[in-house]
C-alpha cells in the first residue's frame, strides 16, 4: 500500500509542472489558441522532444513503457495548464489502439512517427445513436477481394480534423449493439470518400464528424483480428478515460486554489469574501469533491490496465462518473463564487468551467459510467 | 380559492393570444428558440417593441397618460404565460421596466415629456449602470464620481455587466455626488447620453462566446444637471423603488416551456435503439423539475394575488429569484446531458438563429451549451442568491 | 384567481388551530399516546362534535359538504398538533370510499356512525409485492352463491387494527396489476377467518398487516360495481393524499418556526446560532421547501376531485412528491440544527421529523409518484 | 503507487481472516445486523471485547508493555476492513480508544497501573463526559466546576449524552477547575467513580426509542485529586490530544458492507413481478453511494499513508468524518425508500436480536427505520458538520 510517486514520476511531474508554469500560463494560451489549427505545432514538437508523446508505450515499441500511474502523473499537471494539443486523442486514444492492436508493420508505420511528433492521429468510434457506447456500430466494413470498402459516420471524433491517420471502427458482423463483429481499421485522412465536418469544443479542442462513403482500403488497413476489435477499442477507451479523471482532478485543484486566492482576496460589505461562512463552506465542499475525484483517478489508474476486464471497468467507471459530478460541482461553484467575472470570458476560472465540462461530455459521461458502474456489481458475499 | 379568471380576465387571455396570433412571426419565434444570451437580439428586440407598442401594450404597468396599458397583475401574469407558451420574445426591460418607472415616479414633468416617448417608439435604447469593478453586491460602495462643474457633472468611473451598452444611445447610472454621511446617502441617478465625448465601451465576452455585457469607462463625461432624476442623493431610493417595483414577476411559464423543449428534445434524440425519452432516469429528472416549476407557478400567483391585495410580498420576491434561477440552471444542466457528447460543442457564430447551415444538422443543439453557460450568471445577476438567501433568512428568522 | 379563504374557511381554520393549541399540545399529546389504543376516544367524540368527521361528506348523506380545500385548512391546522387518532383513515379513506362508492343501504348502515364517531373505519387497498401500487392486487374474491368467498392478504393498512369495519380491495376477475377486475368489499372485523397482526408507526399511529382465510361475506358486502373498484380506490386515494401534503405542510411550517425560535435562542462561541451564515441559509431553504410544498398542495387541493383524471393525478402526484422531497429535508435540518436535543424523543422536532418521514411513506412515496407525474406529461404543443 | 499489502502484512490479514472465522459466532453477527444504534448492546460488546482480549488484540494501539497490540496503521486498516466484511462488533471506544490513550500519554504510572489492565479484562466499564446542556459544539463553554476541598474535588454540574453511561462503572470528564483566563485554560481530566454518592444518571431516548444516551447529574461528588489525569488546566490538551489521536479512521468497510445490505436487500424485496434490483433509479442512487464509498477508502488509505510517513493529515481528517457520516445517512435514507410502505414501521422492543417473532416476516425490516432516525446524530456527534466544514475551509482558505 504504497501512495508515493517513484523518482522518475516526480521527475515527469515536475517537468510538465515547469512547462505548464513557464509556457502555458493563461495568456499564452490564448495566443496559442489564435493558430489556424487552434494549437501550437510548436508545442506539439516541445512534447515529443520531452518524451511525453513517447509515454505510454512499450520499450519494444520505442516508447518509455509508461503506465497509467505515469500517465496519471502528467494529465493531472497538464489539466491544470488547461492544454489544446491534441495528446489525448493521437497518444492515448489512436497511438494506444495502434499500439495495442497493430501488427509490427503497422506501428513502424506510424507508431515511431506519432512518437516523435510527426503524425497526427484521431481514434473514431462513437455514433450518433449510440452516443457514449462503443458497441453501437452501424458503419459497416465489408471486405471486396483483397480490399475493405467502408460506408457509415462517426460522430464527435476528438481531434479527428487536423488528424493524419483515423482508426475506425466499422461492422465486419452483426448488428448494432452486437459485441462481435466490431474491427478497427487505419484510415490515412487523405483517403478518397473520407469526409470530415470540423467543429470546436467549449474548451478549445477540435473535433469532427466523419463521413464514409465507399472509403477503398487494402486488407493490410486492418487492425488486430476481424470482428473481435470491441475489447481493444474499450481497453483503450478505459485507459484514456482514466487518464481524463487525472486530467479533471488537474483542473479541479488548480480551480479551487484561484477561488480560494480570490476570496481571500476580494472585498465585499467591509470584509474579504472568505470571511462569509457560507463560501467557506462551499470551499469546503469544492475541496471534498476534488479529493473524491482524487482517490477515484487514483484507483482508476492502479486498475486502468488490469486484465480482470469487470475491476477495470468498474475502477474507470467510478472514478469518470465523479469526476463528471465532481467537475460539474467545482466548475459551477467557482463561478458562482467569482460572481460576475466568473462569467466572462477574460478570466481562467471560466476555462477551467468550460474544460471541465467538456471532459465529462467525453469518453463517457458520468451517466454512461454510472450505468456501466452499476451493472457490474462485486459478487455478495453470504 | 380558485385558479379560474374571471369574464373580463378570460376576455383579456383572448386578446393576448389573438395578437400572438397575428404578429409572433415564425422568424421572431425561430430567433428566440435560438437565443442563448438573457436577452434577445437588438433586432429581434426592436422588432417585438414595436409590434407590441403599436397594440399599446409595449409598458404594460405604466399609467396609460404616459401611453402605458395599465395591466393588473392578473392580466401581466395571462400575458406572460401566453407569451411564453407561444414563444414570443421578452421585451428588454432596461427602458420600459427599470428607468422609465424611475421617471414616472421620481423625474419632473419636463424629463417625462422627454424620455418617455422615445422608448416607447425605439428611438432611444437604454442601457444600466449599476455595477462597478469592486462593488457588485456591495452596490452602496460603488465610487463613479460625478462632481458639479456649472450646470453640469463631471462624470469619471466605470461601469461593469453593462447589458446592451454597445447598442443603446442612453445609460441611466448611480453615481456618487457625495462621500459625506452613509454611503447610500451621496448616491444620485443620472440619465447619461452615450454619445457624450469621454465614453467608451468594452466589450466583454461571456464565456460561452457571447457579447451581451461591456464595461463602460467614463472620462471627464461632461453631464447636464437636469439629466439628474429627483434630488441629489436621492439615487439609492431610485434604486430600491426600481427593486420593490420588480417585485412579483412571472417566470413560471417561459420554464415551463423550456421543459417541453427538453421533452421534446428527448423525444427527438435516438439512444440506441430507443429515444431518450425512454430513459427512466432521465424522464423523471425532468419530471422533478416540471414540479418544482408548476409549484413556482402557483408560488407567483399568490404572490400577486397578495399584491393584488395590497400586502406586501416579503420573503416570496427573493424566494422567486433563487427558484427561477436555480431552476434554470438545472434544466440548461439536463440539456447538457441529453446533448451527450454533443455538450461539449461550440458554435462560434452569433447570432445563432442567423447561421445558415448546422454543423450537427440538429440547430437546437448549437444553443445548448452556451445556453448551459450564461445560465450561470442567473445566480448571480440581480443579486446574487447568496444575497437573496440572507434576506431571506433575514425574514424567516427575523435574525 | 383567488387564494383567500371563505369565511367558512376561516372559521374552521381557527377552530382546529385552537383545538390543537388548547388540547394538543406535546405533553398532552404524549398523554394521549399512552392510550392502550395508541389515541384518545374522547378527542375522538370532540372531532365529530366539530363536526371535522363530517367535513368532507355530501349534505345529501349527512355530512358537512366540504370539498378538498376545506379538507386541506383542516389537516394543514392538524399538522402542526401531530394528531395521531384515526382522521385520514376513517373519515378520508375508508369513508369516502363508502360514502363515493356505496349504495343508500351501505351508507346508512355505517357511514352516519363513522360521521359520529361511533365507528373506526379502514381502507385495506395496498399489498406487500406492490408495495405503492393500488392496481397490484391478488386477493381473490369468489362468487360462491348469494355470497363472497375471499382470501388473501393486505399489507400497511393505517389504523387496521381498531377499525371495526374494513373496506378491502380484492380480485374478482384478471391478474395482478390489470386495472379491470378489482372490487371493493366491506368486512365487518369480527368476521370469521379475518385476521390482523397490528404493528405501530413510527409517528405514533397504528396500522396491521391484514389476513384473509376463507373470509365468508354476504352478496351485499360489494360496495360499488363488481370489477370496476380501481378507479374509486384510486380517486380517494389521491384526495386523501393530497390531504396528506397538507399536513405535511402544517408539520413542516411548525418545523420551521420552532427551529427559527431556537437559532435565536441559543448561544454557541458567544452568539446566537441564528447569526451564523450557513444556519441562516439553511433556514432560508428550509422556508423554500415549505413554500414549494404549500404551492402544490393547494394545487392537489384545487383539482383533487377533478373530473379529469390526468389532470387529478398530475396535481396529487406532483404535490405527494414534493411533500415527500421538502418534509425529508425539512425534517433533517430541523434536527441537524437543534444538534444534540434534536435527536431525542423528549423535544416536539424529532417528532416533527417522524411524522414527515412517516406521511412520505404513506399513500405512495415521493418516488412512486413522481413515476406517476412522469408518465402524465401534458400534451406537447406545437 | 500500489494496493498491494507486504508479505507480512499478507500473514497478518490471513491471521485477522482465522480469528473472525474462530470467535465471530452467527449470535454475534446477527446482533450487529440488528443494531441500529451507534454501538452495540453492552452484552455484545462484552462478549466480544473478551474474545479480542484473548487474542490481544482489544487496544490495537496501545503499547505492548499496557498489553496493546501496537498495531501499524495498515494493519489496523485490514483488521477493520475484514472485521467490517465479516460483520463483527466494532469495539466500544470509550475505555480502550478514548480514556486509555489519555491515561497512557498524560497519566501516572500508578494510573495506567490501576486503570488499564481493568480496561482490557472488562472489570470497568468507561462513558465520556464532555458535552454538557449549553455547551456542545462550544466545549470550552463547559460549567461542569470542581471545587478542590481537601484532598478531593467536590464535583457539581451536569452532563449530555452520555453514552452508555447506565452500562458504565467510571466516567471520564472535563471539568472546570479555574474560570480564570481563556476557557479552555481552566478546564481539567478527572476520572469519576460512577458509584460515588451524588452522581445520578437520567436515560435520553433517542427518535428511534432506543436508550443509548443519558444525562449524569453530578450533587457535590467527592472525587480524589489523585483520580486528575495530568495537571489542572490540562484537561483541554488531553483533550485535543485525543482528537488527533482519532485521525485519520477507517469507516469504508462498515459503510460497504451497507451497500451490500442494501442490493442484498433490494434482490429480496418484490416490486410487482420484479425486484426492485431491477428499478434503474434506485441501483443507480445505490451505485453512486458505493462510488462515494470506494472513494472514501482510498481517500482512507491515502490518509494512512500519510500519517504512516509522519505528515499530519491536515483537512483530511474533518473530510473523513464529513463523508462517512453523510454516506451513513444516505445509505439509510436509501434503505427507508428500499422498505417502500414498512418505513413507517416502528418496533418498540429492545434489542431488536432479542426478539422472537417479526411482525413483518423479514426481520431486517424491523432495523431500517431506527437506523435511519439514529443515524440522523451522525454528522451531529464528533464535532458537527458544521464545524467540520470551518476546520476544511480554514486549512483550504488559509482564511
Amino acid at each position: 500500500m504504497d501512495f508515493s510517486l517513484t523518482e522518475e514520476q516526480r521527475l515527469l511531474q515536475e517537468s510538465v509542472q515547469r512547462f505548464v508554469q513557464d509556457s502555458y500560463s493563461f495568456e499564452q494560451r490564448r495566443a496559442i489558441m489564435a493558430n489556424p489549427e487552434g494549437f501550437s505545432r510548436e508545442v506539439w514538437s516541445q512534447f515529443a522532444e520531452m518524451g511525453w508523446l513517447a509515454l505510454p508505450f512499450d520499450e519494444a515499441d520505442g516508447g518509455l513503457g509508461g503506465g497509467p500511474v505515469d500517465t496519471l502523473v502528467m494529465l493531472e499537471a497538464l489539466g491544470e495548464g488547461l492544454v489544446v494539443e491534441p495528446l489525448v486523442a493521437t497518444v492515448l486514444l489512436a497511438g494506444r489502439a495502434l499500439a495495442q492492436a497493430g501488427d509490427d508493420t503497422q506501428k513502424a508505420e506510424w507508431l515511431a512517427a506519432l512518437m516523435e511528433g510527426r503524425l497526427l492521429a484521431a481514434l473514431a468510434v462513437y455514433e450518433r445513436r449510440g452516443r457514449h457506447a462503443p458497441d453501437w456500430v452501424e458503419t459497416r466494413a465489408a471486405r471486396v477481394g483483397d480490399s475493405w470498402r467502408l460506408d457509415g459516420s462517426k460522430s464527435a471524433v476528438l481531434h479527428g480534423a487536423c488528424a493524419d491517420l483515423l482508426l475506425v471502427s466499422a461492422r465486419t458482423a452483426g448488428s448494432p449493439e452486437e459485441p462481435k463483429g466490431i474491427s478497427l481499421f487505419a484510415i490515412p485522412a487523405d483517403t478518397p470518400g473520407v469526409s470530415r465536418t470540423p467543429w470546436q469544443t467549449i474548451d478549445g479542442l477540435q473535433a469532427c464528424e466523419l463521413t464514409l462513403e465507399a472509403v477503398k482500403l487494402p486488407g493490410e488497413a486492418l487492425v488486430g483480428e476481424q470482428d473481435d476489435g470491441l475489447w481493444q477499442v474499450e481497453t483503450v477507451l478505459d485507459e484514456a478515460a482514466a487518464a481524463l479523471c487525472a486530467e479533471a482532478v488537474g483542473a479541479m485543484s488548480a480551480l479551487t486554489r484561484i477561488t480560494a486566492d480570490y476570496l481571500r482576496q476580494r472585498k465585499q460589505f467591509g470584509q474579504p469574501l472568505a470571511a462569509f461562512q457560507v463560501l467557506q463552506h462551499r470551499m469546503a465542499d469544492m475541496s471534498m469533491e476534488t479529493e473524491r475525484a482524487r482517490s477515484l483517478a487514483i484507483l482508476a489508474a492502479l486498475y486502468a490496465r488490469s486484465e480482470d476486464t469487470a475491476t477495470r471497468e468498474r475502477a474507470v467507471s467510478a472514478a469518470k462518473f465523479q469526476a463528471g459530478r465532481s467537475g460539474r460541482f467545482v466548475g459551477q461553484q467557482a463561478v458562482q463564487l467569482h460572481g460576475g467575472i466568473g462569467i466572462s470570458d477574460e478570466l481562467s476560472v471560466g476555462h477551467y468551467f468550460k474544460r471541465l465540462t467538456a471532459l465529462d461530455a467525453r469518453l463517457g459521461s458520468a451517466d454512461w459510467h454510472l450505468t456501466r458502474f452499476a451493472a457490474r456489481p462485486v459478487a455478495v458475499a453470504g | 380559492m380558485d385558479l379560474q379568471f374571471s369574464a373580463e380576465e378570460r376576455a383579456f387571455q383572448r386578446d393576448v393570444r389573438e395578437f400572438l396570433e397575428s404578429e409572433l412571426t415564425p422568424e421572431l419565434k425561430r430567433a428566440v428558440s435560438l437565443t442563448p444570451t438573457v436577452f434577445v437580439e437588438k433586432d429581434i428586440a426592436d422588432e417585438w417593441h414595436a409590434r407590441l407598442n403599436r397594440r399599446g401594450w409595449l409598458a404594460p404597468l405604466w399609467p396609460k397618460q404616459y401611453g402605458g396599458a395599465e395591466w393588473t397583475p392578473v392580466q401581466q401574469f395571462i400575458y406572460e404565460s401566453e407569451a411564453a407558451r407561444a414563444g414570443a420574445p421578452t421585451t428588454i426591460p432596461m427602458g420600459v421596466r427599470m428607468v422609465g418607472p424611475v421617471i414616472i415616479r421620481f423625474g419632473s414633468e419636463a424629463q417625462k415629456a422627454c424620455y418617455l416617448p422615445r422608448i416607447l417608439s425605439g428611438e432611444d435604447t437604454w442601457c444600466q449602470g449599476y455595477s462597478e469593478p469592486g462593488s457588485g453586491s456591495d452596490l452602496a460602495s460603488l465610487k463613479t464620481r460625478a462632481e458639479p462643474e456649472g450646470e453640469d457633472y463631471l462624470v469619471n468611473g466605470t461601469k461593469l455587466w453593462t447589458t446592451h451598452a454597445h447598442y443603446a444611445n442612453w445609460i441611466f447610472c448611480l453615481v456618487r455626488t457625495s462621500s459625506e454621511g452613509r454611503p447610500q446617502a451621496g448616491i444620485s441617478f443620472l440619465l447619461i447620453d452615450m454619445n457624450s465625448p469621454g465614453i467608451s465601451v468594452t466589450p466583454i465576452r461571456s464565456l460561452s462566446g457571447d457579447h451581451e455585457v461591456n464595461q463602460v469607462f467614463f472620462d471627464n463625461v461632461r453631464v447636464p444637471q437636469a439629466n439628474r432624476i429627483g434630488d441629489e442623493g436621492q439615487g439609492w431610493t431610485c434604486a430600491k423603488f426600481l427593486l420593490e417595483h420588480e417585485r412579483g414577476g412571472v417566470f413560471s411559464h417561459r420554464l415551463m416551456a423550456m421543459v417541453q423543449e427538453l421533452r421534446r428534445l428527448m423525444i427527438d434524440t435516438p439512444d440506441g435503439e430507443a429515444t431518450l425519452l425512454e430513459d427512466a432516469r432521465l424522464r423523471e429528472r425532468l419530471a422533478a423539475l416540471e414540479v418544482r416549476v408548476l409549484s413556482l407557478e402557483i408560488t407567483e400567483m399568490r404572490v400577486l394575488s397578495k399584491l393584488r391585495a395590497g400586502d406586501p410580498p416579503g420573503a416570496e420576491s427573493s424566494m422567486l429569484k433563487v427558484e427561477w434561477s436555480e431552476l434554470q440552471q438545472a434544466l440548461t444542466e439536463l440539456a447538457m446531458d441529453i446533448a451527450g457528447p454533443y455538450a461539449q460543442f461550440f458554435e462560434p457564430g452569433r447570432p445563432l438563429y442567423a447561421l445558415a447551415g448546422h454543423t450537427l444538422g440538429d440547430e437546437r443543439l448549437a444553443r445548448i451549451p452556451p445556453d448551459y453557460l450564461n445560465t450561470r450568471a442567473a445566480s448571480i445577476f440581480a443579486g446574487t442568491n447568496e444575497i437573496q438567501r440572507n434576506i431571506i433568512a433575514r425574514l424567516t428568522l427575523g435574525a
